[in-house]
């Protein structure tokens, strides 16, 4: 049940919001539901057991019984923190959006805590179909939000959001059916339960670009890949980014990509071991590209939002280049930059927002001497900018550290390259808070009259200060959780099989 | 028998000529009369296929309520004798045409050429009365859902006639 | 083939080869025909057409499914034509006009 | 004692210093925030001392203080504590660290009285403190690389300290873009060694250096730790990564005189020297630090001679000193590094205070041209930078003498070094003299050539208290490493102190050929002998013959262009570098983002369309059309039906 | 064959009879009309042509088939001519299926006194008078006038609008009596009022079996469709000579005229025939059976066949006596009540009569479920 609420407390949050009757208090009840969403998963977290690898708390109903589909909920140490993380930032952005969504709140409070459901019930869906419901339910609240709420070309961004990421699972879709067909094959039943999946022998044929593992891997990582978004399918992101309101951003980068590195941890890398053995020079390369061009591309941004989009780009890039190193320090350092990306890119979409909020641009060029007027806030903006550049005792840090750590161990040769994205970083980063924040006051900071944080805006950014900084100090806390199932990972890479919990002795 | 062939072929000759009224007469006034023709034969062929409630209802809801809204809004729309009864484009047409004498030579020879050749005319047709009551019957109970599904739709077109073709101001308020 | 019995003994088939020719009507006045009510119109035709032949294989069949078939025909026609024909009503007080070709148009 | 509290109170007082200036963020008042500031330095320098004493009582061998605080990251075979690790290496450090930042803190008292983000600076200056101690305490790599990212950060803070000025700020990000660089490779140096030995913790590391030296240039000592000379060019401003600490003077002086000259500068050299059997076992790298080292310390001194703004001919004093002591690394000689480290911090941070106290007294003046003669308004300023005058240029008896010529004379006889470093050492001893005399010549001596309306006058106590302190110890500072030659001449033959003190944290150079007296003096006798010549005639060409310097520079018009414009260093990275980088990034986004991928897209998308289109023709509008299509499609369904 | 042939012969025979009878009530009634009126405003009426006025309607007759032949310019010619014959039908073929009397059994034949016996009589009548809106529509839109086409929609707007209510208040009887049958409906209508509730039979001697006891309300509700069901007053609106001067057959004048007058007055006797058959006991007399009545004609006559041809004759004079009353009624009322206004009419056919018609059917039908346990 536990799971199950989780999943679907925010839809019924939803429901709620929507009937709620009057305008007034709608806010303070979104945020104290969002709470209550936290609470649970807080719950969650105390009942999680982290000496075992095996699925936890799982529920398991049959859903469609011809074809082995499952309502089948589970956890495991790859995705409690990206559940933690999904109902943490709730509530923050929640509070951040407060007073940057001018219309129709009762539409954009349904469609969060939708969207909420949507991403949460990504990362526990253990059946294929049901996983796929997921991934594609969170599309539609994050298309209205974008479509709604948006910017200028609000339009624009989210055909192309949608249609780049419809693209890609599409292929997936086809992939799992098949999948099911294969375990019809292999076990006699059909099945959509990603367990079964686990247990399936996928034929690998290596030099063979069409042989069936490569094929399944292939479509898979399309998927994923779009929406992670590596190297060439990411020119959404910038776009849907710049358009999408300052929660929609949050929620995009915070958790949204996050789907995409989820699905190679949780699908592609133990479903597909050989053809990922067999690629993961092209993903280590793409990955490593990406890095270095999110980086570049980032450097010469002119819109704020637009350089924090790009330099997504690149700290995606480096999870999914620690994925791919396929050892712990890869796996480990990758699950933990997702969560440090999160909380991040997260905090610094919110400043961006608030900053927009005050004087209704995001140009670079139009800013100056921020930090003259707005001391308070240029510090908290400082502080996720270090989070950003991984700067040591922040969070940044632990996750970049590992993963090229993983990845040299694997990879000497890329991880060269991808060390310059260290560099990068801080050069975009810290060329754009100069621009931003130093120097004379621009005309448009003289021409707004400005105030310092609030307290709403103190209560939006603490949290994620704090967490920046627990998160780079004693990253052992955060670690300790997934690191059973990070193990078994990598023992079991090339036959990995995930049971559930109280059941590792039968046989299914 | 023979009275039943008789009316048969009455019936039939008076239906299809007025169906093909219907189709060819460029007035479309004229047209609707023709159709209620039809309607009316169809009730009769009704009857002489001992479904009377149906030719009733026949009657009552198509020649006397579907029809009469028909000739109204044509009259009410009192449209001239038009030039051009059928529509334009003389490949479309050709290709309009081709399809209907296919399916209609399809039709046919299915009919002709299958098995229905040996008629069995089965003697256990219901008393009239009897049907009626048994046809209620299969209505509300196993086709119940049908019924009230029909019932709803009903409902929404009310509601959707009258949204559809509302006018402004309305002409009396209560 | 057939002699003149086939004039006199009335069967399935006679009643079957009626509807074809009425729906076949039906479907010429739906092609081909200009007017959209006359289109209408022969929607309806067809509807009956149809309807001939349902009761007559529940009557040669001694099954009442049939013309529980027709009495569901019934009311959709009956609901079709009410609805079509406020359609009708509306585009027509637009163009004054009934051809088929305003009816392309979504966006008046 | 409780060392792992004292060792808490250390770090940890610096950091509360920080945070309660740093709350106090917007209150003005200077005093209290440097008072506040300083009180956490000096008790991290009573903790200190209290610490190097413990070191001291205990025996030779096992002078080690081990504290671990907790374990911070674990993933499989990678496990690093937080641990501390204090041994007669970096009590060194942590007392210079310490002690010459409360004197700098107590300095900035005065210096800062008038800025309004006093309490600011103050919590940046204690951060630094808290990041250098974390920096030098570390026992392993990557708590150092805490550390090490740390200062680096504080460095930017501070050095973009009045960042209302976009070149100042502009300057604080050089120097960190310019460490980051440096920080990667130092990373993949962790990498490297992790990889290699299967840990970061310093006294495993140094207890698995093997013993027989590695030759082949890509062995994986050799590559990691060049990796990690490469992070130390970075830190400690060595070619090439030494272009941001001339710009870093942009910072208030106080913060050069403790970042960018006394100590986190040499960070580096501290950490090759923490590191030197590792180092040792890799004599490729020795050689490339000891050509680095020589090439800076004479590229350095060059620039130095026409640089006009006081702090410039500092900053690159200090580089160039630095690269002595690179070149000390570089020869086996780390002992002698830590040595001129620790002198070098004394003099250099008594100059730059004492440019501080002239700069402060020339309300913000900083062109030596438009000085002179300050000696007489400034007589206690004067006379402790003549001090620190004497140091540099290495005049016996002063603390610089025995550290540079300490260098020297290993630079010599080592068998990793040779007469080509010792002679571009000297070559670089003899241009420290030249320029260090001719920014004498410029400030305090000769005709004032400043406007009638400009009073300097001495600065209060808290300035000039520090200035005598750290000109005493400038003064006497090298005593505590006389070399053995002038040792047995002195009365008492004085130890040399500091290479007892170091002998078990710092491996003997193998087959050092044994010292010959004569020889010792010969190099040393030539080195002071052509410093102070180097001294007497940059004196006489600026103080006594003022248009020499005209003359030689018409003469030599290309070699002064070059010169005087820092070999064109900057612009050469700006153009061939950073130029085209952004360039690169501006074309990439529009070529490949904007026009390529998404073009692509709209191909594709517009291909959709097209079909589309093309169907759409299907799709007009027309009822009867559909009506049409459907027959059509009974008739094919009918006909298929009764075909088969 | 033979037996076929003489059943159709026979009715047509009875279709023809039928069909005079009707067209030959409508001057009787106009006369009535014209009198009742007179009467009831206080004066004479036609009194001068015959005996109380009554050949008046003979030279009126004379007078319309004299008429000046007429088509007006913008009409629609066949629809003009076309209208008036068409409005008979409906209101004969109705009138048809309504049982005139008790059948008569003549040796092996049953001989029905009634046009032909239709099992699902009462759909019948409903489907074939829907059919007289359309001679209205015709005439309205053939006259080519606009009063007329005004009055034409209005005419059968009201039709289609109040023959919900008709239905439904007749759905009432048919749950009440379970069949569809005119003939049988009579027959259930015999004798003093009794019905069994929940196993207890309740008689009331004094009252007969009628519909009008079991349903006052759908009688109500009948009545009055009727009256709209045939544009008379009050529900005339589609003539109505203030405003649109005669409505649907302004432009007829003469014999076309009077067979609109011959339809009105044919729906009318459809109206009364069916209130009478469903509400009044039909051809039945009241307190005595069929059976009884031929018993005591058997007593009088010693002669069975006689004794039924006297019991139908007997019950055709009742059921002409209750169609009479019921048509006074139809006159009494036009000269009583005012003109409605049209949107009241509409208001009262859609709020009023049809919601009560749907309350009387549910009524019913919980009623009839409750009594049967």
């Amino acid at each position: 049940m536990l799971l199950s609420s989780v999943v679907f407390f925010p839809a019924l949050c939803a429901l709620l919001l929507s009937l709620w009757p009057v305008q007034k208090l709608l806010k303070s009840f979104a945020l104290f539901l969002s709470l209550i969403e936290f609470g649970i998963s807080l719950f969650i977290l105390s009942q999680f057991d982290v000496s075992t690898a095996s699925l936890q708390m799982v529920e398991k109903y049959p859903w469609i019984e011809r074809f082995g589909i499952n309502y089948f909920l589970g956890i495991d140490g790859l995705s409690i923190w990206l559940v933690m993380l999904t109902t943490f930032l709730m509530p923050i952005v929640i509070l951040g959006s407060w007073n940057s969504i001018e219309k129709k709140w009762k539409g954009f409070l349904a469609c969060l805590f939708v969207l909420q459901t949507a991403m949460i019930g990504t990362f526990l869906a253990i059946d294929a179909i049901f996983f796929y419901f997921f991934w594609e339910l969170s599309l539609v609240p994050m298309y209205f939000i974008i479509g709604i709420w948006g910017g200028q070309r609000r339009i624009y961004a989210t055909v192309k959001f949608f249609i780049y990421t419809m693209l890609g699972s599409v292929l997936m879709l086809v992939a799992m059916i098949y999948m099911m067909f294969l375990t019809e094959q292999a076990f006699g039943t059909m099945s959509a339960s990603l367990l079964d999946f686990y247990r399936l022998n996928i034929p690998f044929v290596g030099g063979q670009f069409f042989s069936l593992q490569t094929l399944l891997f292939f479509a898979f990582s399309l998927a994923f890949a779009i929406k992670v978004p590596m190297f060439p399918f990411h020119t959404w992101l910038p776009d849907a980014h710049v358009e999408a309101p300052t929660p929609g951003s949050v929620i995009l980068a915070g958790v949204m990509l996050k789907m995409g590195t989820y699905g190679f941890l949780r699908w592609v890398i133990p479903l597909f071991p050989e053809a990922t053995e067999y690629w993961a020079w092209l993903f280590i390369f793409v990955a490593v590209l990406g890095i270095v061009y999110g980086a570049l591309v980032a450097m010469v941004q002119t819109d704020i939002k637009k350089l924090v989009a790009y330099s997504s780009v690149s700290h995606m890039g480096y999870v999914i280049l620690g994925l791919f190193s396929m050892n712990s320090f890869g796996f480990t350092g990758g699950l933990y930059q997702m969560l440090n990306h999160g909380v991040s890119t997260g905090a610094l979409f919110l400043l961006v927002g608030m900053i927009y909020e005050r004087t209704h641009s995001r140009e670079i060029s139009k800013y100056g001497g921020l930090a003259n007027v707005l001391p308070f806030y240029s510090i908290g903006f400082f502080i996720v900018t270090l989070s950003s550049i991984a700067v040591p005792l922040t969070n940044g840090f632990v996750g970049e550290f590992l993963i090229l750590l993983g990845s040299y161990a694997s990879n000497p040769v890329f991880t060269y390259v991808a060390v310059l994205g260290v560099v990068l970083g801080a050069v975009y980063m810290l060329w754009m808070f100069k621009r931003v924040f130093f120097g004379p006051e621009s005309v448009l900071i003289k021409e707004h009259p400005l105030h310092d944080l609030s307290v709403r805006e103190y209560f939006v950014l603490v949290p994620l200060v704090v967490l920046i900084f627990w998160m780079g100090v004693f990253p052992k806390q955060f670690l300790g959780f997934s690191k059973t199932s990070i193990d078994h990972l990598v023992a079991h890479r090339s036959d990995y099989i995930l049971m559930v919990q109280g059941q590792e002795g039968k046989q299914p | 028998m023979i009275s039943d062939a008789i009316l048969f072929w009455i019936l039939a000759f008076l239906s299809l000529s007025a169906g093909l009224t219907v189709v060819m007469i460029a007035n479309p006034i004229y047209s609707a009369l023709a159709l209620v023709m039809t309607m009316v034969s169809v009730a009769g062929l009704f009857v002489t296929l001992g479904a009377y409630f149906l030719a009733g209802v026949q009657l009552i809801v198509y020649a006397g309520a579907v029809m009469v809204l028909f000739v109204m809004v044509l009259m009410l729309f009192d449209l001239k004798n038009e030039v051009y009864a059928f529509t334009q484009g003389l490949l479309t047409n050709v290709v309009k045409l081709g399809c209907l004498g296919l399916l209609a030579g399809l039709l046919a020879g299915t009919l002709v050429l299958s098995s229905y050749q040996s008629q069995e005319i089965q003697d256990k047709v219901v008393a009239a009365a009897d049907q009626t009551k048994a046809l209620g019957q299969l209505l509300f109970t196993q086709y119940l859902f049908g019924f009230e599904v029909l019932g709803i739709l009903l409902l929404i077109v009310a509601i959707g006639a009258v949204a559809l073709s509302r006018s402004r101001g309305g002409t009396h308020h209560v | 083939m057939y002699n003149l019995n086939w004039f006199s003994q009335i069967g399935l088939q006679h009643y079957l080869l009626l509807s074809s020719a009425l729906f076949i009507c039906g479907m010429a006045g739906v092609l081909l025909r200009k007017n959209a009510i006359v289109i209408l119109m022969s929607i309806e035709l067809m509807l009956n057409a149809v309807n001939i032949s349902f009761v007559a294989f529940s009557h040669y069949q001694s099954k009442l499914e049939g013309q529980i078939m027709v009495f569901f025909v019934m009311t959709i026609a009956a609901a079709e034509a009410a609805v079509g024909l406020a359609i009708m009503v509306s585009i027509f007080k637009r163009f004054r006009e009934v051809n088929i070709r305003f009816f392309e148009r979504l966006k008046g | 004692m409780n060392h792992p509290l004292l060792i808490a109170v250390l770090i940890l007082a610096p950091l509360i210093g920080f945070l309660i200036n740093g709350l106090r963020y917007q209150k003005n008042s200077a005093n209290l925030s440097g008072i506040l500031a300083t009180s956490a330095a000096v008790l991290s320098f009573f903790v200190s001392v209290i610490l190097v004493s413990e070191i001291f009582s205990l025996p030779q061998e096992s002078r080690k203080i081990v504290v671990q605080f907790f374990e911070w990251i674990h993933v499989d075979s990678f496990r690093v504590n937080f641990g501390f690790l204090l041994d007669p290496l970096n009590s060194i450090m942590i007392l210079i660290i310490t002690g010459v930042g409360s004197l700098i803190h107590l300095f900035s008292i005065g210096y800062m009285s008038h800025d309004h983000g006093a309490a600011k600076y103050f919590a940046y200056l204690n951060l630094f403190l808290f990041n250098m101690l974390i920096l030098v305490l570390a026992d392993n790599l990557l708590v150092m690389f805490v550390g090490w990212e740390g200062v680096g950060l504080c460095s930017y803070l501070l050095i973009g300290f009045w960042f209302k000025d976009s070149q100042k700020a502009a300057a604080g990000m050089k120097a960190f873009v310019t460490n980051r660089v440096g920080d990667a490779a130092f990373l993949l140096g962790i990498f490297i060694l992790f990889l290699t030995f299967g840990t970061v913790q310093f006294s495993d590391l140094v207890a698995m250096a093997p013993s027989v030296a590695e030759v082949s240039w890509w062995g994986p000592i050799t590559l990691g730790t060049l990796f990690l000379f490469v992070g130390a060019t970075g830190k400690s401003a060595q070619i090439p990564l030494y272009v941001w600490l001339p710009d870093a003077m942009a910072g208030p002086t106080p913060v050069s005189a403790l970042i960018h000259a006394a100590t986190m500068v040499t960070a580096g050299v501290y950490m090759i020297i923490r590191l030197n059997p590792l180092f040792l076992a890799a004599p490729n790298t020795m050689a490339v630090i000891a050509v680095i080292g020589v090439l800076t310390a004479v590229v350095a001194a060059c620039i130095g001679l026409l640089q006009n703004d006081i702090k410039k001919i500092l900053a690159y004093s200090t580089v160039s000193q630095l690269g002595y002591m690179f070149l000390a690394c570089g020869v086996g000689a780390f002992g002698a590094a830590l040595f001129h480290l620790m002198t070098h911090a004394f003099f250099k941070a008594l100059m730059f205070l004492g440019s501080g106290s002239v700069i402060h007294a020339m309300h913000e003046e900083q062109d030596v041209r438009k000085m002179g003669g300050l000696k007489k308004y400034l007589p206690i300023t004067h006379a402790t930078f003549f001090i620190g005058w004497l140091a540099i240029i290495g005049m016996p008896p002063f603390a610089g003498f025995f550290s540079k010529d300490e260098i020297l004379g290993m630079s010599f006889q080592s068998p990793y070094g040779n007469a080509a470093f010792w002679a571009l050492g000297v070559f670089g001893a003899i241009l420290t003299a030249f320029y260090m005399t001719r920014l004498m010549a410029l400030t305090f001596w000769g005709k004032a050539r400043f406007s009638d309306k400009l009073h300097p006058h001495e600065s209060p106590w808290t300035m000039t208290l520090p200035l005598c302190v750290l000109a005493f110890l400038s003064a006497v500072g090298g005593w505590i490493g006389i070399p053995h030659v002038i040792g047995e001449l002195l009365p008492g033959h004085p130890e040399n102190f500091l290479e007892k003190f170091l002998e078990h944290s710092i491996l003997p150079i193998l087959d050092l050929p044994k010292a010959m007296p004569t020889m010792e003096y010969l190099l040393m006798g030539t080195s002071v002998l052509l410093a102070a010549l180097s001294a007497y005639f940059a004196y006489t060409m600026y103080l006594l013959k003022p248009e020499w310097p005209k003359k030689l520079a018409d003469k030599f018009r290309p070699l002064h262009e070059l010169v005087s414009n820092k070999f064109y260093v900057d612009e050469i990275y700006e153009s061939s570098l950073i130029q085209p980088l952004i360039q690169l990034s501006k074309n990439i986004w529009l070529y490949v983002d904007v026009n390529l991928i998404d073009k692509t897209t709209y191909v594709v998308s517009d291909l959709t369309k097209g079909c589309g289109g093309f169907v759409r023709i299907l799709q007009n509008g027309n009822a009867q059309t559909y009506a049409t299509y459907i027959s059509i499609g009974i008739v094919l369904i009918l006909s298929i039906l009764l075909m088969r | 064959m033979g037996k076929d042939v003489f059943e159709v012969t026979i009715n047509c025979i009875k279709l023809i009879v039928v069909f005079l009878m009707m067209v030959q009530a409508v001057p009787i009634l106009v006369w009535l009309e014209r009198r009742g009126s007179a009467f009831i405003q206080n004066r004479f009426g036609p009194n001068r042509v015959g005996p109380l006025g009554l050949v008046q309607l003979l030279a009126d007759a004379v007078k319309f088939l004299f008429k000046e032949e007429f088509f007006p310019e913008n009409g629609t010619k066949f629809l003009y001519y076309a209208a008036p014959v068409v409005a008979l039908v409906p209101a004969t073929l109705a009138y048809c299926a309504i049982p005139l009397g008790h059948p008569l059994q003549y040796g092996e034949y049953l001989f029905r006194l009634q046009g032909f016996d239709v099992n699902v009589g009462i759909v019948y009548v409903l489907g074939v008078s829907g059919l007289a809106a359309y001679a209205i529509l015709l005439a309205g839109f053939g006259s080519g006038n606009k009063y007329s086409l005004l009055g034409a929609l209005r005419a059968s707007a009201q039709i289609i609008s109040y023959e919900l209510a008709l239905g439904l208040s007749i759905v009432g009887i048919i749950l009440l009596y379970g069949t569809f049958n005119l003939n049988e409906m009579v027959a259930m209508q015999q004798g003093p009022l009794s019905f069994s509730f929940r196993g207890h039979e309740i008689l009331v001697s004094w009252l007969p079996n009628w519909g009008i006891f079991y349903q006052p309300l759908g009688f109500v509700l009948f009545f009055a469709s009727i009256f709209a069901e045939s544009n008379r007053l009050p529900f005339d609106l589609a003539e109505g000579e203030a405003e649109l001067v005669a409505g649907f057959h302004v432009e007829y004048g003469g014999f076309k005229m009077l067979l609109f007058f011959i339809g009105e007055y044919g729906h009318m006797m459809v109206g009364s025939g069916l209130l009478a058959t469903f509400y009044m006991g039909g051809y039945g007399i009241p307190y005595i059976t069929n059976q009884a009545l031929w018993q005591t004609f058997m007593d009088w006559t010693q002669d069975g066949q006689l004794a039924h041809i006297l019991v139908s004759a007997a019950t055709f004079a009742m059921f002409s006596f209750k169609l009479a009353l019921c048509l006074w009624f139809f006159v009494q009322v036009r000269w009583t009540l005012p003109r409605f206004r049209y949107d009241q009419l509409m208001d009262l056919g859609w709020k009023t009569m049809l919601p009560w018609a749907l309350f009387n059917v549910i009524a019913t039908a919980l009623f009839i479920f409750v009594a049967h346990g």
